[in-house]
């Protein structure tokens, strides 16, 4: 059957050109950058070095501030607990959003066990961050300011400027998990004002198990991970050349390309967002409607439980994501690993909390053709759940 | 089915796609509505009883697949059975007959198990109430 | 020029078939093994399972006790302070060998910070731990001992079937970096009676940026990374598929060739160790001469210094590594980096810290007329060296 | 050299593949023997020096590629040199000849710099006693 993947906030498929470069990483240029007496080492470390400045570029940040790790969840972690650790002599004190991602909210949790303690600060109902509530919560030992830049379920898009200013003033970190932004619309990191960055190489097309932690010069972390000096002492391991190629070169296919992506995702998107304006009642489109993601369309149905349409659109070979409780963790264990979505919950999406809520995310090769198959079958699905369900 | 979905079994999906029994029923001789607090699923159960023995069962669910599976299934479960045998019926058994639930999805099925028992005690309390 | 490479501790070329398997995880079969509500998250779920199956029976374990990772680095911090945090209550003392790689040392002494405690025990002039000193290192309040199974400097293999008995006995878990051994010789953990054991795929064949923890069943480790509760909450991040692929599979290859494997590299190895006792004067074998592993030669030479042989071999094309000071961190920031080789003067190196030392790690794809041909140039570069020394 | 090797410059590589002036001399007339602690290197540097002008230098060097090329830098260097002007020579001159070294080489050209004082200053102690 052919597969429409409309997941790509989820994942994205690795650009063949990608692939191509990293190749000879695996097999003729395996080399250990930190390996500098031999050709096999030096050839790796240019590599390395090439591969970070082209990271940089990207988001406008110097090759050196650049900090390749594993991906998006260990670049957060690294962030948080590395800027907790290395300021608690200052303070315990950190704010996030109530829409985070997992990887920012644990990782900030974890840290109570030595005594630092967290505020999550509203959002309001598209999701943008209450800026006098987080004005409100800052105190005189907070250290640690991390919101993302746009969010996944939801696909706002937060002030990131008007939030690094509000730090900047009160002299307090911010790091913003950009997973969602960074190769999809345009990132600066001088721009927004960020001490530090989150970026993931899957969100663009470029390969899983990779990912970077950008980070202003002159702000110091605590390392997660200790050994052997790699990543000038912050993230030690021996590189994941390959990957770190990939990432640079999907860095630079994407900001070349990144202006007729978002014209084409637009496109789509609009479509997408019309087509079910008008053919599904009792829809509620979730996250801001115009401070969001180009090709990101979010949403929830009356009366239409979300698996239950993963389910039936899956059966049409479409592939989408569900932000409702009994869709996620599926592979969890207990009861409690089905909680409600929270970012449906922060923006005040209604106590059922298995809502027919759906996130389409479009991705650079989706077409016109597939967003209208969806149309098409979309409805049938939903009046088929409806009619199965004993409310009116 | 060979298009296996998702986490669950091909006869989940079966019950899924195909529903047993889905509709409303006029003038049931037993109906229960009950709702799955962790997640939010509701399920309604008919029941046509004569002579102590479930003649048809029929439902309607907003849920999850396990939850519009397991409502399919335990309406076929209950066709045929006595009040008593009816009682003995438990999610477990409705999982079971589905060839299995995800651990995390075990406890879309008591409302299969809470549907039927607020359906008989609905055709009880009803019996009661004529005799 | 051809390049005879001989530095297969510090890592190796990806096996072609591997690379081959892992290809189609990157384009077509790319999806997110967490959207399990459709085909493309289903097929890498699939994937991952298999693979960690795969990775499993190389070490005989079951496929539930392997927890991917980016890499020992990883695996080794999160052993370390995972068992650490999650065994705080009980003691906070950890003993390690004195010959660990820097990955297991500095993550322990990363706990530091935290009241933790670090007893190194010694080796003997092979590298062999001390047991007498180990038991005696042993304390009311010791959680965890951490010693790796092959030394990747000296090759030597330490007596893990003992250590985890002492350890067993005592009630005190067992972790073994075993980076140097997995996929290269026979390794079990129900035989070696391990709790923890940490592996990597770069050390024999597999991609770099992946790797494994083996945590036997029933073991608890508090995650180092938090998220999205991936590899059941242990570690959390969106998996590198391709990578755990590439692993899975070049376990299956090396569980299948290491017999002629182990027999090819120990045709070389004493050819190379005969080759070299003949030829050159005043040379030191390092390590044990039997329990060692099977590819692996040390050894340091007098009165010329390492770093300056690994140039020479270099220039002639023959990649190889060295333990001295000079040779390492090159990439270094301050003196204190260029620290002595911790195993050489663990086993009583003499002083000179900048020594001869230097390792050579062969590998499968390494034959007769490359140990031929060093063993032809490296006596005149000694001699050249030597020369040029102010001794005699 | 276009193999460039390492992480030094194409000049460290020449100097250590090709060591100008490396030897022994007969009599030196300063001669100086130092070691770097931090790695055990140690020059031995030989000085012919006539009416105040070195006239002729040699080295022998246990060490690195630092060490060495630095050695065999400094003795191209010193050639010609008044005493007075060899007395300037500093190890970031000579670091600089050699298009510079890695920042954690840097103490490997101290072995120059302190090779050069002492055998200048075993020439100037000889000189004493003679005149
Ligand atoms: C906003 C955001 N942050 C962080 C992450 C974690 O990324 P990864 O799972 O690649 O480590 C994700 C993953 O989907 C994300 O959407
Ligand atoms: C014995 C040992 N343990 C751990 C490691 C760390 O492995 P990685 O750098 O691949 O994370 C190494 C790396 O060479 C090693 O030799």
């Amino acid at each position: 059957m052919r597969k429409i993947f409309f997941d790509h906030i989820s994942t994205t498929p690795t650009d063949p050109r990608v692939v191509e470069e990293m190749l000879p990483y695996f097999t003729s240029q395996f080399g250990n950058p930190s390996s500098l007496f031999y050709e096999h080492g030096q050839q790796a470390a240019k590599a390395l070095e090439e591969a970070r400045a082209k990271v940089a570029g990207l988001i406008g940040a110097e090759a050196q501030n650049i900090i390749f790790t594993s991906g998006a969840t260990e670049a957060n972690n690294m962030a948080i607990k590395g800027i907790a650790w290395a300021n608690e002599d200052k303070g315990r004190h950190i704010i996030l959003s109530d829409i985070e991602h997992f990887s920012v909210l644990f990782a900030a949790q974890a840290l109570s066990r030595w005594g630092f303690e967290i505020t999550r600060v509203p959002v309001d109902s598209y999701g943008i961050i209450d800026l006098g509530a987080l004005k409100a919560s800052i105190r005189a030992d907070t250290i640690l300011i991390s919101i993302m830049h746009a969010n996944n379920e939801i696909g706002t898009i937060e002030p990131i400027v008007e939030i690094a200013n509000i730090a900047r003033e009160k002299g307090i970190l911010f790091h913003a998990d950009a997973v969602g932004t960074v190769g999809i619309i345009p990132v600066n990191v001088g721009e927004l004002g960020v001490d530090a960055l989150t970026l993931a190489g899957h969100s663009f097309y470029g390969p899983k198990g990779i990912g970077a932690l950008y980070l202003k010069q002159g702000i110091r972390i605590d390392p997660l991970l200790q050994g052997g000096f790699q990543e000038a002492g912050y993230r030690s391991g021996t590189e994941n050349l390959p990957g770190t190629v990939g990432l640079g070169v999907v860095a630079q296919i994407a900001k070349e390309e990144m202006p007729s992506r978002i014209e084409h995702l637009l496109i789509l998107r609009d479509l997408l967002w019309r087509g079910l304006s008008q053919r599904i009642q009792d829809i509620h489109f979730t996250g801001h409607p115009t401070q969001r993601l180009p090709g990101h369309v979010s949403f929830w149905v009356e009366n239409a439980e979300g698996e239950s349409l993963l389910l039936h659109l899956a059966f049409k070979g479409i592939e989408l994501a569900s932000g409702s409780a009994c869709s996620s963790n599926i592979r969890g264990r207990t009861e409690e690993d089905l909680a409600a979505s929270q970012v449906l919950t922060a923006i005040g999406v209604p106590s059922h909390i298995c809502t027919g809520s759906l996130t389409i995310s479009l991705g650079k090769d989706n077409n016109r053709e597939e967003v209208e198959y969806f149309l098409e079958v979309f409805p049938g699905i939903v009046e088929r759940l409806r009619a199965m369900s004993p409310w009116k | 089915m060979t298009n296996k979905l998702g986490p669950y079994s091909d006869k989940v999906m079966d019950h899924f796609m195909n529903p047993r029994n889905m509709g409303e029923m006029e003038d049931p001789d037993g109906l229960g509505e009950v709702g799955n607090p962790v997640c939010g699923d509701v399920m309604r159960l008919y029941l046509r009883i004569k002579d102590g023995i479930i003649l048809d069962a029929k439902f309607k669910t907003f849920g999850c697949g396990a939850a519009i599976a397991t409502s399919s299934m335990v309406t076929e479960m209950l066709k045929g059975k006595t009040i008593e045998e009816a009682k003995k019926i438990t999610n477990q058994a409705v999982a079971e007959a589905l060839d299995g639930l995800p651990p995390v999805k075990m406890h879309c099925s008591v409302l299969a198990e809470e549907g039927l028992e607020a359906a008989i005690s609905d055709y009880e309390r009803k019996k009661g109430q004529i005799s």
